[in-house]
């Protein structure tokens, strides 16, 4: 009797790792809000990583000890936190000169989709009578030298979020560098999908079935 | 002599007008001033146009400005928060209108509006449903949008310490907007847990140097926006 | 015998204290180098004035004592000054903000012409070989809420300073509010010259002959 | 782990490559870093484009690497100045170009290169001799010059005190326009009286964040323009 093999890729806290893997010592780094955050928790030995928050925060810390937060001192998801030593403090339009300036080497962000062309939708699903909000994600991506998205392969209905075009509305044009899944890693290439790295147990047709748009699978590069 | 300190939050917004547009700082409830917003809610003031970050949070401060009818126009970049509860409804009822303006975009037109500058060119959000209708033009190869600055007749600030100049610091991240929105509004009315005298703040530390500010009202121990919701309060 | 009475208008430090005159309490004031910046020293009684220096202070004082200079405290004409009580430091984009953003009430010029519609030519007499330098002119007239010139009303060789329409480079258009020279206070109103008061023993015919424009007198106005 | 300091004025301006555009900062001799100037002179980079309020003074710091025929452009607002006796041989002569700014516009085109704007309007120069050639456009029934966002190679920054992670205050005046060149260049190069540990600067009054620096050296004792001038020093 042979084993059935449950096909189940990394936890969100393994996408987190193997995001923080390809980040570099010294770099300057925004987070997104969720799975993102989950980075800043697993930067190698022996690299020192500086966070900014676009609220005006160079050199954010962890979430301060229960008890111990101050409302005055949060994280661009209006979560208290801490500044770390050699932390600066800055309003608002010296904190988006350092994104729009490209300053900022790495930024880390969720999505709705990511199109092969690395267009980005992660700021409105576009139903009619939601709210829209934007925030620091349009300038973010604009602005910031490397974009990461860390994303489920697909939604919670299995339908794709790595698709030749997005559908719904665009957080900017051309921005993505890199995605890491719970299936794969995968680079976005002269307008394609290039697979970099497969978790552990998966195969290329599997994460292919899952994607709207055509893999260029790790054998061929 | 210059002394622009006045006695309480119901003088500081005394001369706010119908139909004017005032900036308030803060983001989230982090240099929120909500006791000169409270102060506004009871002066009455109507048909406000605000610019903030975002629409408040429970009852209290901006969204009870929101929620008291005050407000036809919201310019903000993040209406949509946790405890946002009040702006939905005013917006969907078409009570309250909504610009949406990217974070950066927002803050660079509040500091143009400020410096003299009436339009300049940002690479956010071209090719996005927020760049259509503005317009579009390549610097080296690279598409960018005009974006206009951005002025207010008054803006509602929380610092943490100022001084009878008008010379103001912040505390932490709740500096934010503040040291820009300073700058853009004709009437700039600063809250601060001190007012000090002349000369007890390092030049070399003053955030907003008093030139632009008109008004300073000690508040010496200013409510926090999570507190007052987590208790349920409701202004007024 | 009568005495023949002898023309001479006032000294550089009445044509100051007259100017000083009109500029009012809790003003914030850039003085231009040279008759202009003796201003400072006749503000009225009971009034306080800041002075803004485009350097990077706000509350510039007198200068220091000597021997207690400090190299790294000047101002635009990068003479030594010190730093009133209520003073602040700020980067030159902040000081400029401040210029072209409205918010100084007065600055007080000098000028090597002014032309009967506001032009103010105070930067270049465009001699070939000479070396071009504009400094922060050019911001200040464009962004201060009201322009104060102090001039001689003549140059050294008796030619009008103040004119139909300037010969030399412009510094701005139609940015002068008020004239103060040796001989009179000169508004520019509605694109012509007007006298708003002439100094002891002047009389209008004396500063006619010495103006390039038509001047609207005294009497009718 | 961070650590921006380098050993000496020489490892910090090795790299500085002929053609390059370099950044001074200082508003005549407050905030020159003479050090910085006089290692670059020694370095032997030339045909530099050199942007920088004035052209120095005497013959020590920038008008000493004017002197010694490095620089084939200025762009600076005010070139004439006492004892500005170097430049205008060269200018004369054709050796160095000169691109002459009105000093708010070039503040701001600094801090438009910094903030990743490639243009903005101002209406400084509208009508005058440095407004021909630019592009006019009217917002609100006024005129406007469009200017573009400035950048450059390297900058080479006088601080006060600087951190590990290349954090910078400045000494009153002598900040100017340091903290706008800091963001404008590509490595920004800072040296400072002293450098401090981490956690020494408090973050509330930090002028220039770590992010904008790439290198800080430590110069104790720095010498002052006006002192090497009246002692009549000539570079090198």
């Amino acid at each position: 009797m042979t084993e059935q093999k449950e096909i189940v890729g990394l936890t969100r806290d393994q996408m987190a790792q193997r995001c923080a893997l390809d980040i570099h010592d010294g770099s300057y780094v925004n987070l997104g809000i969720g799975i993102p955050e989950l980075v800043a928790g697993y930067v190698p030995e022996g690299r020192e990583v500086i966070y900014h928050t676009e609220n005006g925060l160079l050199g954010m810390g962890q979430p301060p000890e229960p008890g111990k937060g101050n409302p005055e001192l949060i994280n661009a998801g209006k979560k208290q936190v801490t500044a770390n030593p050699g932390a600066a403090y800055f309003h608002h339009a010296d904190s988006f000169a350092m994104i729009r300036g490209g300053h900022l080497d790495v930024c880390v962000l969720g999505a709705l989709q990511v199109s092969q062309t690395g267009d980005l939708a992660n700021w409105s699903t576009g139903a009619p009578g939601a709210i829209p909000s934007v925030g620091g994600a349009m300038d973010l991506i604009a602005g910031v030298k490397t974009v990461y998205v860390i994303t489920q392969h697909t939604t919670r209905d299995g339908e794709p979020k790595l698709v030749e075009s997005c559908t719904f509305p665009l957080t900017g044009l051309g921005v993505v560098h890199r995605i890491y899944t719970d299936l794969a890693v995968i680079d976005v290439v002269d307008g394609q999908f290039k697979v970099v790295e497969l978790s552990p147990g998966i195969d290329v047709d599997y994460v292919q079935q899952r994607t709207g748009a055509t893999l260029i699978p790790l054998a061929d590069t | 002599m210059i002394n622009k300190k006045v006695a309480n939050v119901e003088e500081a917004v005394a001369d706010v007008f119908d139909g004017a547009t005032v900036m308030i700082g803060g983001f989230g409830e982090a240099g929120s001033p909500i006791e000169l917003i409270h102060a506004l809610i009871d002066q009455g003031a109507t048909d406000l146009t605000v610019v903030n970050n975002n629409t408040g949070s429970g009852e209290v401060g901006l969204a009870a400005l929101i929620k008291a009818g005050r407000v036809s126009k919201m310019i903000c970049s993040y209406p949509r928060s946790t405890n946002s509860t009040v702006f939905p409804d005013k917006y969907r009822s078409g009570h309250t209108e909504l610009e949406l303006v990217p974070q950066g975009t927002l803050a660079e037109r509040i500091r143009a509006g400020g410096a003299g500058i009436p339009a300049f060119y940002t690479p956010t959000a071209v090719g996005t449903p927020l760049g259509e209708g503005m317009e579009v033009r390549t610097f080296d190869g690279r598409q960018y949008l005009m974006a206009y600055g951005l002025t207010a007749d008054f803006a509602l600030l929380k610092g943490k310490t100022a001084d009878y100049h008008g010379n103001v610091v912040y505390n932490k991240t709740a500096r934010n907007f503040g040291p820009l929105m300073a700058t853009a509004a004709k009437v700039t009315i600063v809250q601060a847990a001190s007012v000090v005298s002349i000369g007890e703040l390092d030049p070399e530390v003053i955030v907003t140097p008093g030139i632009f500010v008109k008004r300073v009202v000690a508040v010496p121990d200013p409510q926090h926006e999570s507190t007052l919701v987590a208790a349920g309060v409701s202004y007024p």
